[in-house]
């Protein structure tokens, strides 16, 4: 047991550091980009799966804590000065936003259930998106304006590495968060809530709590994307950024941390691609029905994500499972 | 007094054009507890069909007839080859429809070309009675007869026979109804066409109200759908007619009074709803 | 790898990059400016695909109208490809998003056919042009069709920027032609039901109600419905691309303006597309934003021609800057203050034509660049 | 004293009163087992104690205090603990994880969210000592919907036990629990009766063992308190021998199929 | 004797498990017949297998001489089979009317009869006729769910545990119905109440780790204590 965790940090901090060397060999800012936008998005996933796969709370609005760390950051920024204080500042700031509405969101888990609650979760954010579109003088509506981001950041390369460090700093606190004895309670709380609450445990404290964490690291992925694209406007606030997260949670494997940053990967990567088959090769017009048709495989031959096929094809090759047909041993009692 | 009646005509109208695309997905997710987020998928080719077929033959009512045809067709394969696999699972269900949707939506720009497509009125159901003040148009009307056939009709079949029943009960066990011997698997098949069937007919009664039909309004239409299906109570027909025709109403009284909140109406009244009645409308029974 | 410096490895050739929409909802605007700036490339070059003893390389990128995906094509063609100019895009969101990439790396960008003021407004930079025609030339186009001393009008527009821009330009233009705005009437674009806001302008009851509309669910089929021609109000907006023209046969004889239709213009540039067009394209005559498409081709090689072939940016925005060029819609001028394309406009009515399945725009008047200059935005 | 009481207390479902101003008094470690037919109340009673459900009226009181206002998770963590009539487990979870979480509420262990649970080592080794008193230690890393139906009764048990509180709501243990397993439960049990320290509330329909166990039974029929009293008593009573009984005791027919 | 029901051989899996390893049964016409076996032996998952639940890998499951081993579910419930599940598989959002309206496959005569019939037996379901299943108490709901058996004219019924959660009194019940009911149909049952199971069981089949280890006469395992404390615990 304890050698495969330590297999699976090595093979962790290998990837890591991989990712941490490659902008130095490889000079593609193509690249560059490309991983960074991945790695923004994975965070954005992780912070969903800490509530869909930990906590079992399906929402449809994860975009409004995006949309509020995006927001902050790009109007401080240009409202301010575009230097590495009011960066920091905005991030701070973008938190407190996100955890008051995400506090709130939360409290809500009390009164509604499954898709009552991701319904409501759709009309909060919707009514996130029409106060971007409206508060102009803040916002300048939905075709959003440009800002500098501060100076060190014109350098892309720090920029992918603070994208990096934030995705290995959420992942290993996500990582100590969903293996620590609170995680344990969310995980049962997905499972089944009120046996949970009869065990002592009070659940809408776990459901608020995982609620305003998914919330923040939202809302950071948010404050990220903003200085990745020196712009804001209303899409980062829209349906298509919570289904993102989505997405690339459900691809990689719901639950898992690992699953969300593979998903994230692989859409992109997948996205990447097949545009750019399209670009080569004209038939291929019409690639997005690929990328349609690599959903559906993915649900039927990954029915539980890429993370999940892999650690069946895992257990397989161990064998151990195939031997322990009937994991029965004799308890005969004498009385 | 004109004023009213009129926009209560119109918010009628659109409400009962919402509740013709919500009823297909009152039966799929409401009963069948399926996230099909592909179900503006099958609206669109719905709508498509009929215009299509219209424009070929120049007949109203084959162009409905088509859409249905095709709603039929595409429920089927749909089941069989997407919905099958994940019956129970919601998260595996959110995915591969969201992809049988790209392909769905693309699909329709590979058959009918990229454009958007005008959709004709037919002539006998063109223009508008004027009495008074009063403006009544006359595909509107149209509608309004047809939301409430429909709502007739689906409403006898479910309280006439026990498919209702037999769909809640699989959803809750399915194992359970298939060992008191009742096929459950053709039952969900068969309800999930009529579904698919119910949102072409809206995609192609739709069609001719905007006049244009276009590849992407399948997802702006279908989040509209669940919005009605989960405003009126899962599962309750009567619920979704009571929620569209609300929705219809509040966006037309809103528009014309309170403007600049018109945007956000169907979320308020979304979250209001759910806020004081967090089952819905109407509990699923019957 | 510096950004600034001497452009494309190879020093024979120009490569040029093009933002569009290939996919999506505006697809169909990505394709024309795709197909337009092959032709203006071919056009331009006589068919050579050389200027000033240079190679012209394209390379267009499915910007999917999503701002990110933009950023990260746009970054790819400057890096990668590193091109010397950039030209797009469909949408005014991604456009924005890339504005800085070209400040950044010092590129020209050819702003087509995104329509934003704020492009060429608070969001400008020097490495900015715009061939396409911006919200304000649009609405002063719009106000020169109908409005004049006395005459009442009410506007009907999307709730969003596009809408209030629109709007707010066309106030200012129509007003100072002595018109009075009477109802500014704003309605959700994906709204499945319009008669409230029309019902608010019929009592209203203007001269002519002026529409400001973009997207495929529109509102025309409504305004008939709600008979507001056949109660004296008369219709006026800019005639949008050929597919949605054919949903707009319930506006025909309205009074409106257009910012190309390919049979208002008169010269042989666009004489030369439509015919190219034709040929190349089973039949199909050359849309909306097909010219626009050319113009950037034009654009760049004639620039191009001036420089003699450098393609170092701060030399050719010296060139650029007041720089007149030959198009299919005449001459356009790059405006020196903010290098917006001065251009002609065409004053028109939606008319029924024989062998034509969707109304036509005939033309009125000629709107000559001068009389549709737009407010200069981007002083600090 | 009475450790746990309750004066009048009534639910009404609809126009159903499934618990009908039931008064009652627990006195400390007391062991006590609760019988009726069908539907007579006994596990809506529980939920009421529990705070489940909220009462139409009446009172809990547990050491004198009212529980009215107190929340069931709050009544757990004052002492009082229930097992579930319907098995209630957490089906994706392993069977140890799942008393792991129940002996995790009862070490306090609720809201670190920094070291790994496993670094408290105190939870895995309670969590085994209990899985082995319900013979359930085999099963540890099964996951628990793999369990049959008489396992997931037996970790039922374990993740009361886990929780350790002073009063014990017991709701129809062995259910299911085949013949040779009934005795090794009933001897958990009685080993905590025997410790002395709890006071337990017994719902079984198995005359038997209730005999076997109790030092009084009381008697719900119709959602109203029929009896209370010494088993002895109970035996005698008329209606208990009519109507719940019928003659039956087990299946046992007195009067012969 | 005929047998109405033969199991040879079977093996069935769950997954990757290997469950039921040689199940050997027979359900003779007309009799009750009794599984036994301590928790986990493999008694739910044999009359899972006999449903087409859980199919069986390899063997046959014959019913009146046809196989029945590769027909789905719900054609093997159709060709007369009646199941009363361990954790008794109710509706819990349908009310006890809806509940048995499920079972009833058609709206004949006898099929109102059957339904008045049970609702003798259980009184209780008639009271709470609109209420929703999972709402009823535990041993309501063990009625309600062998209410819905024998509601379908079964030739085979599979009764997984009845008498668990039952009053002693509801218990007499169930003993008499199974009595009536022996009458038309033949009977399977999973029983852990011993008592119970050697008054209404003809024979006995006992399972132990998926496997048959004895099939008999009930009379022969009444009075066989060995047997009974070996694979029962009993004595
Ligand atoms: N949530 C509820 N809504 C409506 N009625 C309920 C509810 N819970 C219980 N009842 C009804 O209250 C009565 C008492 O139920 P309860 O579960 O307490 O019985 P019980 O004594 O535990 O019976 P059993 O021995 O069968 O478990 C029953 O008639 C039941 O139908
Ligand atoms: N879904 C499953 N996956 C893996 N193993 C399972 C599954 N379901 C049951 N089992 C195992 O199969 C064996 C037999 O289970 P079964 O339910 O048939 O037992 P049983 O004899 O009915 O027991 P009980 O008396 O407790 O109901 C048990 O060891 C159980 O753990
Ligand atoms: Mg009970
Ligand atoms: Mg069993």
């Amino acid at each position: 047991m304890s050698k495969v965790l330590s297999l699976n940090k090595s093979i962790y901090l290998i990837i890591a550091l991989a990712l941490l060397i490659f902008p130095f060999v490889s000079d593609s800012r193509t690249w560059t980009i490309l991983l960074t936008q991945i790695f923004i998005f994975a965070i954005l996933a992780m912070s969903y799966d800490l509530l869909l796969g930990y906590t079992g709370i399906v929402s449809f609005g994860h975009a409004m804590f995006f949309g509020i760390g995006a927001y902050t950051t790009g109007i401080m920024l240009d409202t301010f000065a575009p230097t590495l204080l009011y960066f920091v500042l905005s991030i701070a700031v973008g938190f407190i936003l996100a955890a008051v509405v995400s506090f709130f969101v939360g409290i809500l888990t009390l009164r509604l259930k499954s898709h009552y609650f991701a319904m409501l979760t759709l009309a909060l954010s919707g009514l996130f998106l029409v106060a971007a579109e409206k508060w102009r003088s803040l916002t300048y509506g939905n075709d959003g304006f440009t800002f500098r981001a501060p100076e060190i950041f014109q350098d892309r390369l720090v920029f992918y590495l603070l994208s990096l460090g934030c995705l290995i700093a959420v992942f290993i606190f996500l990582k100590r968060f969903v293996s620590s004895p609170m995680g344990h309670v969310l995980i049962s709380v997905r499972e089944n809530e009120n046996r949970t609450a009869s065990l002592g445990f009070n659940t809408l404290h776990y459901k608020v709590i995982a609620s305003v964490a998914a919330g923040v690291i939202a809302s950071l992925a948010g404050s990220l994307y903003a200085v990745s694209l020196r712009f804001v406007n209303t899409s980062v606030m829209t349906m298509d950024i919570t289904l993102d997260a989505l997405l690339m949670t459900i691809i990689g494997g719901v639950g898992t941390l690992v699953g969300p940053i593979l998903g994230a990967g692989v859409i992109e990567l997948a996205q990447h691609y097949l545009s750019g088959l399209a670009r080569d090769y004209p038939i291929f017009e019409r690639w997005i029905i690929l990328f349609g048709i690599l959903y559906i495989i993915a649900v039927i031959f990954f029915p539980r994500g890429i993370v999940g096929g892999i650690q069946r094809v895992f257990a397989k090759l161990s064998g151990k499972k195939v031997k322990a047909a009937r994991p029965i041993k004799k308890s005969v009692v004498k009385s | 007094m004109e004023l009213l009646i009129n926009l209560f005509v119109n918010g009628l109208s659109t409400g009962m054009l919402i509740f013709l695309l919500a009823a297909g997905l009152t039966l799929i997710f409401g009963l069948m507890s399926v996230l099909n987020f592909a179900h503006g998928g099958l609206f669109v080719w719905g709508a498509f069909s009929a215009v299509w077929v219209y424009a070929t033959t120049g007949s109203f009512m084959l162009s409905i007839l088509g859409a249905v045809v095709t709603g039929v067709v595409l429920g089927f394969v749909t089941e069989k080859i997407i919905i099958t696999p994940v019956y129970g699972n919601h998260v595996q269900q959110i995915l591969i429809t969201l992809g049988f949707m790209l392909v769905l939506t693309e699909m329709i720009k590979v058959v009918f070309g990229p454009n958007q497509l005008a959709a004709k009125v037919p002539p006998y159901l063109d223009g508008s009675w004027e009495v008074g003040d009063v403006i009544l148009i006359k595909y509107r009307m149209f509608i309004i007869l047809i939301g409430f056939a429909v709502f007739g009709v689906i409403q006898f079949i479910l309280k006439r026979t026990k498919v209702g029943l037999i769909v809640r009960a699989g959803v809750l066990n399915k194992e359970m109804v298939q060992a008191l011997g009742i096929n459950i698997k053709q039952v969900f098949l068969f309800t999930f066409i009529a579904g698919a069937a119910l949102a072409s007919l809206g995609g192609a009664l739709m069609a001719p109200y905007s006049g244009v039909v276009y590849a992407e309004m399948g997802l702006e239409f279908g989040i509209l759908a669940f919005i009605v299906v989960v405003i009126g109570g899962m599962g309750s027909l009567p619920g979704s007619l009571l929620a569209a025709i609300l929705v219809g109403l509040a966006g037309s009284f809103m528009a014309y009074y309170v403007p600049a909140l018109s945007l956000a109406v169907n979320m308020i009244l979304m979250a209001l709803v759910l806020i004081f009645r967090p089952q819905g409308l109407f509990a699923a029974k019957g | 790898d510096g950004s600034g410096s001497g452009g494309s490895g190879d020093d024979d050739t120009v490569k040029v990059g093009v933002l569009a929409s290939l996919t999506g909802a505006l697809e169909s605007y990505g394709k024309q400016t795709q197909r337009g700036f092959e032709l203006g490339l071919e056009y331009a070059t006589d068919g050579t695909m050389e200027v000033a003893g240079k190679k012209i390389e394209v390379v267009f990128e499915d910007t999917e109208t999503k701002p990110e995906v933009a950023v990260q094509k746009a970054t790819k063609l400057l890096e990668e490809d590193e091109v010397d100019f950039l030209v797009g895009s469909s949408s005014s969101g991604d456009t924005l998003a890339v504005l800085p990439l070209a400040e950044e790396y010092e590129k020209i960008m050819l702003v087509e056919p995104a329509v934003a003021d704020s492009i060429t407004g608070e969001e400008f930079n020097k490495y900015i042009f715009r061939t396409a025609r911006n919200s304000s030339q649009d609405a002063v186009a719009g106000a020169a069709a109908i409005a004049g001393e006395g005459v009442k009008i009410a506007t009907f527009a999307p709730d969003y920027s596009f809408g209030w821009d629109g709007v707010a330009a066309f106030k200012e233009a129509a007003e100072e032609l002595g018109a009075e705005i009477v109802l500014e009437e704003f309605a959700d674009p994906a709204a499945t039901d319009f008669t409230s806001n029309l019902q608010k302008v019929i009592e209203a009851d203007p001269d002519y109600l002026f529409i400001v509309w973009a997207g495929a669910n529109s509102p025309w089929n409504q305004i008939a419905d709600m008979k507001l021609q056949e109660k004296g109000i008369k219709i006026s907006t800019g005639a949008p691309d050929i597919p949605a023209l054919s949903i707009m046969e319930p506006l025909v004889g309205m009074e409106g303006f257009s910012v190309y239709y390919h049979t208002l213009p008169d010269n042989e540039i666009n004489d030369w597309l439509v015919e190219e067009h034709k040929a190349r394209y089973d039949g199909e005559v050359p849309d909306l934003f097909t010219p626009g498409g050319m113009t950037a081709a034009i654009a760049i090689v004639d620039a191009l021609k001036k420089s003699e072939g450098s393609v170092d940016a701060d030399e050719l925005i010296g060139i650029m800057e007041g720089m007149s060029f030959e198009t299919p819609k005449g001459t356009m001028t790059f405006r020196p203050e903010d290098h917006q394309a001065l251009q002609t406009m065409y004053s028109i009515t939606l008319e029924e034509q024989e062998g034509v399945d969707y109304p036509v725009p005939v033309l009125v008047k000629e709107l000559s660049p001068e009389d549709t200059e737009p407010p200069i935005l981007n002083n600090p | 004293m009475a450790l746990l009481e309750t004066k009048n207390l009534t639910i009404q479902f609809g126009g159903h009163t499934a618990v009908d101003h039931v008064s009652f008094s627990l006195p400390e470690k007391e062991f006590k087992s609760v019988i009726g037919p069908n539907g007579a109340g006994k596990t809506t009673f529980f939920n009421l104690l529990s705070g489940e459900l909220k009462p139409t009226e009446g009172e809990v009181y547990y050491k004198g205090k009212s529980l009215n206002k107190v929340s069931a998770v709050e009544r757990t963590r004052r002492g009082i603990g229930r097992s579930f009539q319907i098995t209630n487990v957490f089906p994706n979870l392993t069977v140890f994880e799942n008393v792991r979480l129940a002996v995790q509420s009862k070490e306090k262990v609720r809201y670190p969210f920094w070291k790994s649970t496993r670094s408290y080592h105190g939870l895995a080794e309670k969590t085994h000592e209990l899985l082995e008193q319900v013979l359930l230690d085999n099963k540890a890393h099964m996951i628990a919907a793999q369990l049959s139906h008489g396992e997931k009764r037996k970790l039922e048990i374990a993740m009361l036990l886990a929780l350790d509180t002073e009063v014990l709501l017991l709701d129809e243990p062995t259910a299911g629990m085949s013949l040779e397993e009934v005795p090794a439960i009933l001897n958990v049990i009685r080993s905590i009766k025997d410790q002395g320290d709890k006071t337990i509330l017994l719902i079984e329909h198995k005359m038997d063992m209730i005999l076997d166990l109790s030092d009084s039974i009381m008697v719900l029929f119709n959602g109203q308190l029929l009896a209370d009293g010494t088993p002895e008593d109970i035996m005698q009573n008329e209606t208990v021998q009519q109507a719940y009984l019928g003659g039956y005791e087990d299946g046992k027919s007195v009067r012969n199929a | 004797m005929a047998n109405l029901l033969e199991m040879r051989d079977v093996h069935t899996f769950i997954g990757e498990y290997h469950i039921l390893q040689g199940v050997n049964f027979t359900a003779p016409k007309g009799q009750v017949s009794v599984l036994l076996g301590r928790n986990g032996a493999g008694k739910t998952t044999t009359l899972k297998t006999i449903m087409g639940l859980h199919p069986a890998k390899s063997g046959a499951v014959l019913f009146e001489g046809q196989p029945i081993e590769k027909l789905p579910t719900h054609k093997i419930a159709k060709s007369g089979l009646g199941y009363v599940p361990e954790d008794q598989g109710i509706f819990s959002t349908l009310t006890v009317e809806e509940n048995i309206r499920v079972a009833m496959l058609d709206q004949s005569d006898a099929t109102a009869k059957r339904v008045d019939y049970v609702l003798t037996l259980f009184p209780d379901l008639k009271k709470f006729w609109k209420k929703d299943g999972g709402n009823l108490s535990g041993g309501q709901k063990q009625m309600l769910s062998m209410a819905r058996a024998f509601v379908q004219d079964s030739r085979l019924l599979l009764i997984d545990e009845p008498s668990k959660g039952l009053a002693p009194v509801v218990i007499g019940t169930v003993i008499e119905a199974i009595h009536e009911l022996k009458k038309q149909s033949t009977i399977v049952l999973v029983e852990q109440n011993f008592r119970m199971a050697s008054i209404v069981g003809d024979t006995f089949t006992l399972i132990d780790d998926g496997r048959t280890v004895h099939t008999g006469e009930m009379g022969y395992l009444v009075e066989n204590e060995e047997m009974k404390r070996k694979y029962l615990g009993i004595g």
